[in-house]
């Protein structure tokens, strides 16, 4: 069932995998030792002339064993998942890691508009640049998303990278990725946002370290020096 | 009332009241969310003691009065049900019924004093959560008139719905405790 | 008067009055909580049409993008978030609650408590007519200017809470006014289904005598009445920012649109227990009865049930976990939401190990019944991929979230409440449905059913989001179409499934073999009333109660069954 | 069917929740800190509350069920308040 899932090409997608994983493997395992056991019972103990019903409630605990030790063993299991889970999770959208790289997306009716800070590193001067449904970045370095919202709630999605962030109106969340392969990624929404919802989509175009800096120098030639010093 | 179909147990409780202490466990949480939001609405921003200060103590004083005082009277028929006073049961109610009327005629001329003032609903949160807030409440006001009103004219037939009474009883005092909540923390913060 | 009224002569013996009803006293306005049952059934059954319908429109263009939808016509996007809006809302609140809780609660609670009718039959009947003209709101919202609401089931502000973002005006405020109405209905019920099982059960009939649906009845009604009020609040303040221009849940005005989630979620998840706990009773009723033997752990369901209620109102912000909210709010919530798993486990394994040692019959209910168990099962495993806070972030809104709980509560419906209707139609109607249809039902609905919902997990996985209206507009959803397709096909099959039931339904009702008192030897008390019961239930004498629910092949008697009204000095083994 | 029972002196409570409120009027113009002032002021009116369900909503002389369906609202709606608090009030401040 997992190679259904997208390629993984972020830093933190093995993680969110493993537990996908770990989560099959043990559901997959009570998938079959229930339903096996519904069917060999109902196969067994079908009715046959000359056989009655054992009479047993299970109301006594030497007969609710039974169902109590399997019990435990999922309260194991699902301990087991969730302290698995608890690391993912911190590591995901636990805290946001240090990085130059920042960009801004704003969600609206129904385009993502992405604004890069430019050679200064801020946003809101001068050198920003905005794009619509364009997002650039280079491989193998921690982007820092800051996402906002104009009018309704987007949900920022890249299936490939494991990514998924609500975006709230009046508030701006914060989200980060690390890709680890360059290509084109489509980079939908996920939250229903109207009548335009389906369609609503961008691209994250992941670019080796050279050709980002190709790209840099294209968008913002006049300073070519201070933005070369953050793509090292 | 003949009841063709019922038990034959003698119950230890009346149906009534538990069937209105469950309807009350579900306006509590109606409330409830209400208030829920207004305080965390309330405490995630500023601004908000300055704008409440704008409606008036006295005024919102007087209608708890008045609002406490009609929970006395309806307390005092529920009384008289038990002593099987006809005649108290109705003039208790009348009471409650005139002073829950009052209570709405003042918050009318509080709300029209607002709005003159300039202060409408869609003005800021704060005044969101105002008018809703006791404009939900004065809706659950107006309900428990209605129903003291059907109980005071069939108490003109008799007590035999007397029961009744304690089931209104219970409600009216709902609205009341509510009340109790509402005036400190749109008022007095 | 002719019909009860609120037991105000608590204590008075009263005989069945013998007057004769007239025709609208007996079928339309009436008080008898057997027809009101059956009222919220048909309505049920009706509104599932609506909704299967939706489900259809929804599916062809999925399958088939931007194509006219045969016998319905060309589905743009706005009509498409108006279809999956409605058809959750209709699907949820008005084929769900009426069948599980409307129906089966209201026929089912006096006769199985041993009581003549409910607490307040008035109310009663009162909480179906209202029931009714919430679903006439609703349905009236398709017709008026700008269409139905579309702003999702969850309604999320605010794109719900201006009508400049759907373009939708009145469709939503009357969506809105829909749900009022249905909650109003449903707390009319919940309030008269306690009180009844407190304090009107049979001499004899404990707590701890009480079948299992009762139980679980009695704990759904608990958990919708303490947790709608919150989303009341919320639906409140929601009108007031559509209609007076208020900005509870809109930024520019100072609200928060996170506050709505919050406050529709923690509804919303116990609203899943609302709908699932009676499934599960369902079919915990009728496996006893064609295993011959007791239900196994009868107490361990009934703390695990419990503690399932109280669980429920502490998960509510696992919808949430990418919403924005505190991230440190989602370690807590996930391990509360993974923790439910616990006593769910307990109450499927206690159907499981009924199974065990008992002498099986494989009755059309039965089918439905171990349907429902293995259904349910699925569905509660794809849950602990929601449920993980991480593993969510990749399926969260995706068809995987659609899979899932079409598996709990789709199947709770459709297996459990179909169990209830294969089971009880003889005591509802006083005629057996006919076992082949049935069982050609059965095979054909637990195949497409897996067909239709079980590829929605993969193409979730594959990351299609839920509520987007043409897969084809993306590039890596395009590689998943023929999943699409044959998940299409499979819900027409799904549906058309459902026409040997509907066949079955109304030729059984005219015709079918007329049924006797208990045609399938069960023991709990609505099988000692006559097929179907009279006003009153039982004649002048209301059965005495004597054991627990479920004595099938016990030791005392040479029966394999032992009702819960045979007192055994009278009648020695 | 209304049993005669011994009840509170209605009037009395009453007398008591008019004080109560003149209190609660009365802490908001104390020059104490807003903190004290809230706290004191909600103090009040819980007491206010608990002395109309206890004698005019009868609660003093009811069983453990009633009490049980009038508490564990209020149980739950305290939950939900203090819930919602990181996502609103934390997560400004």
């Amino acid at each position: 069932m997992m190679r259904w899932l997208p390629e993984n090409v972020s830093s933190f997608g093995g993680d969110i995998d493993a537990i996908l994983s770990l989560i099959y493997s043990a559901t997959l395992a009570w998938f079959f030792l229930t339903l096996g056991a519904i069917l060999l019972f109902l196969f067994l103990y079908r009715r046959r002339e000359g056989r009655g019903a054992t009479y047993i409630r299970g109301d006594k605990l030497s007969e609710a064993v039974w169902i109590l030790i399997p019990a435990v063993i999922v309260l194991v299991l699902d301990l087991w998942i969730d302290f698995r889970g608890a690391d993912a999770w911190a590591k995901v959208k636990g805290r946001v890691p240090s990085s130059d790289l920042r960009v801004e997306v704003t969600g609206k009716q129904f385009n993502w508009e992405i604004r890069y800070p430019g050679p200064d590193g801020k946003l809101g001067t001068a050198d920003d640049l905005q794009l619509d449904n364009e997002l650039h970045v280079p491989v193998n370095q921690v982007v820092r998303v800051t996402l906002k919202s104009k009018d309704v709630i987007h949900s920022f999605f890249l299936p490939n990278l494991r990514l998924k962030q609500d975006i709230l109106p009046g508030r701006e969340v914060e989200a980060w990725f690390q890709a680890t392969k360059p290509g084109r990624y489509e980079m939908p929404c996920s939250e229903l946002c109207g009548f335009g919802h389906s369609g609503m989509k961008g691209w994250l175009h992941v670019h080796p370290a050279d050709e980002y800096q190709q790209w840099v120098r294209e968008r913002w030639p006049s300073s070519r020096q201070g933005e070369g010093s953050k793509g090292s | 009332m003949e009841a063709s179909v019922a038990t034959r147990t003698a119950p230890q409780i009346l149906p009534g009241k538990v069937g209105v202490w469950w309807f009350l466990a579900s306006e509590i949480m109606v409330f409830g969310g209400l208030i829920s939001s207004y305080i965390v609405a309330r405490l995630a921003s500023s601004g908000w003691s300055a704008e409440a200060a704008h409606l008036s103590v006295p005024i919102a004083s007087l209608n708890t009065l008045v609002l406490l005082t009609s929970s006395m009277t309806m307390v005092l028929a529920f009384g008289a049900v038990g002593r099987g006073d006809r005649r108290g049961v109705r003039t208790f109610l009348l009471c409650t019924i005139l002073l829950g009327l009052t209570f709405l005629g003042i918050k009318a001329y509080e709300y029209s004093s607002e709005l003159r003032a300039g202060f409408m609903p869609v003005t800021s949160p704060f005044w969101n959560f105002y008018y809703t807030m006791t404009g939900l409440h004065a809706l659950h006001v107006l309900a428990g008139v209605i129903t003291n009103l059907s109980l005071f004219v069939a108490a003109r037939r008799g007590l035999r719905n007397a029961h009744r009474v304690e089931l209104a009883g219970l409600y009216w005092h709902f609205v009341d405790v509510v009340w109790i909540f509402l005036f400190p923390l749109l008022y007095l913060t | 008067m002719a019909e009860s009224a609120v037991a105000a002569g608590a204590g008075e013996v009263v005989h069945v009055h013998p007057e004769e009803l007239g025709f609208w006293r007996t079928y339309v306005f009436s008080t008898d909580h057997k027809m009101i049952g059956k009222q919220y059934l048909f309505l049920g059954l009706f509104m599932a049409v609506v909704g299967g319908l939706l489900a259809y429109a929804i599916r062809w263009q999925l399958a088939f993008p931007d194509t006219e939808v045969p016998g319905w016509g060309f589905v743009g996007p706005e009509d498409y978030n108006a279809l999956v809006t409605m058809h959750g809302t209709t699907m949820v609140f008005f084929v769900a609650m009426p069948i599980l809780l409307g129906a089966f609660g209201n026929f089912l609670i006096p006769l199985m408590i041993g009581a003549r009718d409910m607490a307040f039959p008035r109310l009663n009947r009162l909480s179906f007519w209202t029931l009714l003209g919430g679903s006439l709101v609703l349905l009236s919202s398709f017709f008026v200017p700008g269409g139905a609401a579309s702003a999702g089931w969850t309604g999320y502000a605010p794109l719900s809470a201006r009508p400049i973002y759907t373009g939708v005006n009145w469709g939503l405020n009357l969506w809105l006014l829909a749900h009022a109405i249905e909650f109003a209905s449903f707390l009319m019920g919940g309030v008269n289904f306690l009180t009844t099982v407190m304090i009107m059960r049979a001499p004899g009939m404990t707590f701890f005598r009480l079948p299992i649906l009762i139980w679980q009845l009695l704990t759904a009604a608990v958990v919708f009445l303490l947790s709608v009020g919150p989303l009341i609040a919320g639906a409140i303040m929601l009108l007031m920012d559509r209609i007076a221009g208020t900005s509870f849940f809109v930024p520019e005005g100072g609200g928060d649109p996170l506050l709505w989630q919050h406050l529709f979620w923690f509804f919303g998840h116990p609203e899943v227990y609302v709908v699932l706990l009676p499934a599960v009773g369902l079919a915990a009723e009728a496996l006893p009865v064609f295993c011959r033997k007791p239900l196994f752990g009868y107490r361990w369901i009934i703390y695990s049930t419990l503690t399932t209620a109280i669980l429920s109102f502490i998960v509510w912000a696992h919808h949430m976990f990418v919403s924005g909210m505190d991230p440190r709010l989602a370690m807590p919530f996930s391990f509360t939401t993974i923790l439910i798993s616990v006593p769910f486990a307990i109450m499927v394994f206690a159907m499981i190990a009924t199974l065990w040692g008992g002498s099986i019959r494989f009755t059309t209910p039965m089918l439905f019944a171990v349907g429902f168990l293995s259904m349910f099962i699925v569905g509660g495993l794809t849950g602990i991929f929601n449920g993980s806070a991480p593993a969510n972030i990749h399926v969260h809104a995706t068809y995987f979230v659609v899979g899932h709980f079409h598996y709990t509560l789709l199947s709770g419906v459709l297996f459990g409440g179909l169990a209830g209707i294969y089971f009880w139609f003889p005591k509802m109607f006083g005629r057996m449905l006919n076992e082949t249809l049935g069982k050609i039902h059965f095979w054909l609905t637990l195949i497409t059913f897996n067909a239709t919902f079980f590829p929605m997990h993969l193409l979730g996985l594959g990351g299609m989001m839920r509520r987007i209206a043409n897969p084809m507009q993306y590039e890596f959803l395009q590689p998943l179409q023929p999943l699409n397709v044959f998940i299409t096909v499979s819900a027409i099959g799904l549906l058309l499934a459902q026409l040997p039931f509907l066949i079955n339904l109304v030729w059984s009702l005219a015709a079918g073999r007329p049924a006797e008192a208990n045609p399938w030897e069960a023991a709990t008390l609505e099988w000692s009333a006559p097929s179907p019961p009279p006003h009153g239930n039982w004649g002048e004498a209301i059965p005495v109660v004597y054991r627990g629910p479920y004595e099938y092949s016990p030791p005392e008697v040479a029966q394999d069954w032992l009702p819960q009204d045979r007192a055994l000095a009278a009648r020695p083994g | 069917m209304t049993l005669e029972r011994a009840h509170p002196n209605y009037v009395t409570v009453w007398v008591w929740l008019v004080v109560l409120m003149i209190a609660a009027v009365l802490v908001s113009y104390l020059p104490l800190a807003k903190s004290a002032v809230v706290f004191l002021i909600f103090v009040i009116a819980a007491v206010k509350a608990l002395l109309v369900a206890l004698n005019y909503m009868h609660l003093k002389f009811e069983g453990p069920v009633l009490w049980a369906i009038a508490v564990v609202p209020v149980l739950l709606v305290v939950g939900l308040t203090l819930l919602l608090f990181p996502d609103f009030v934390f997560h400004h401040h």
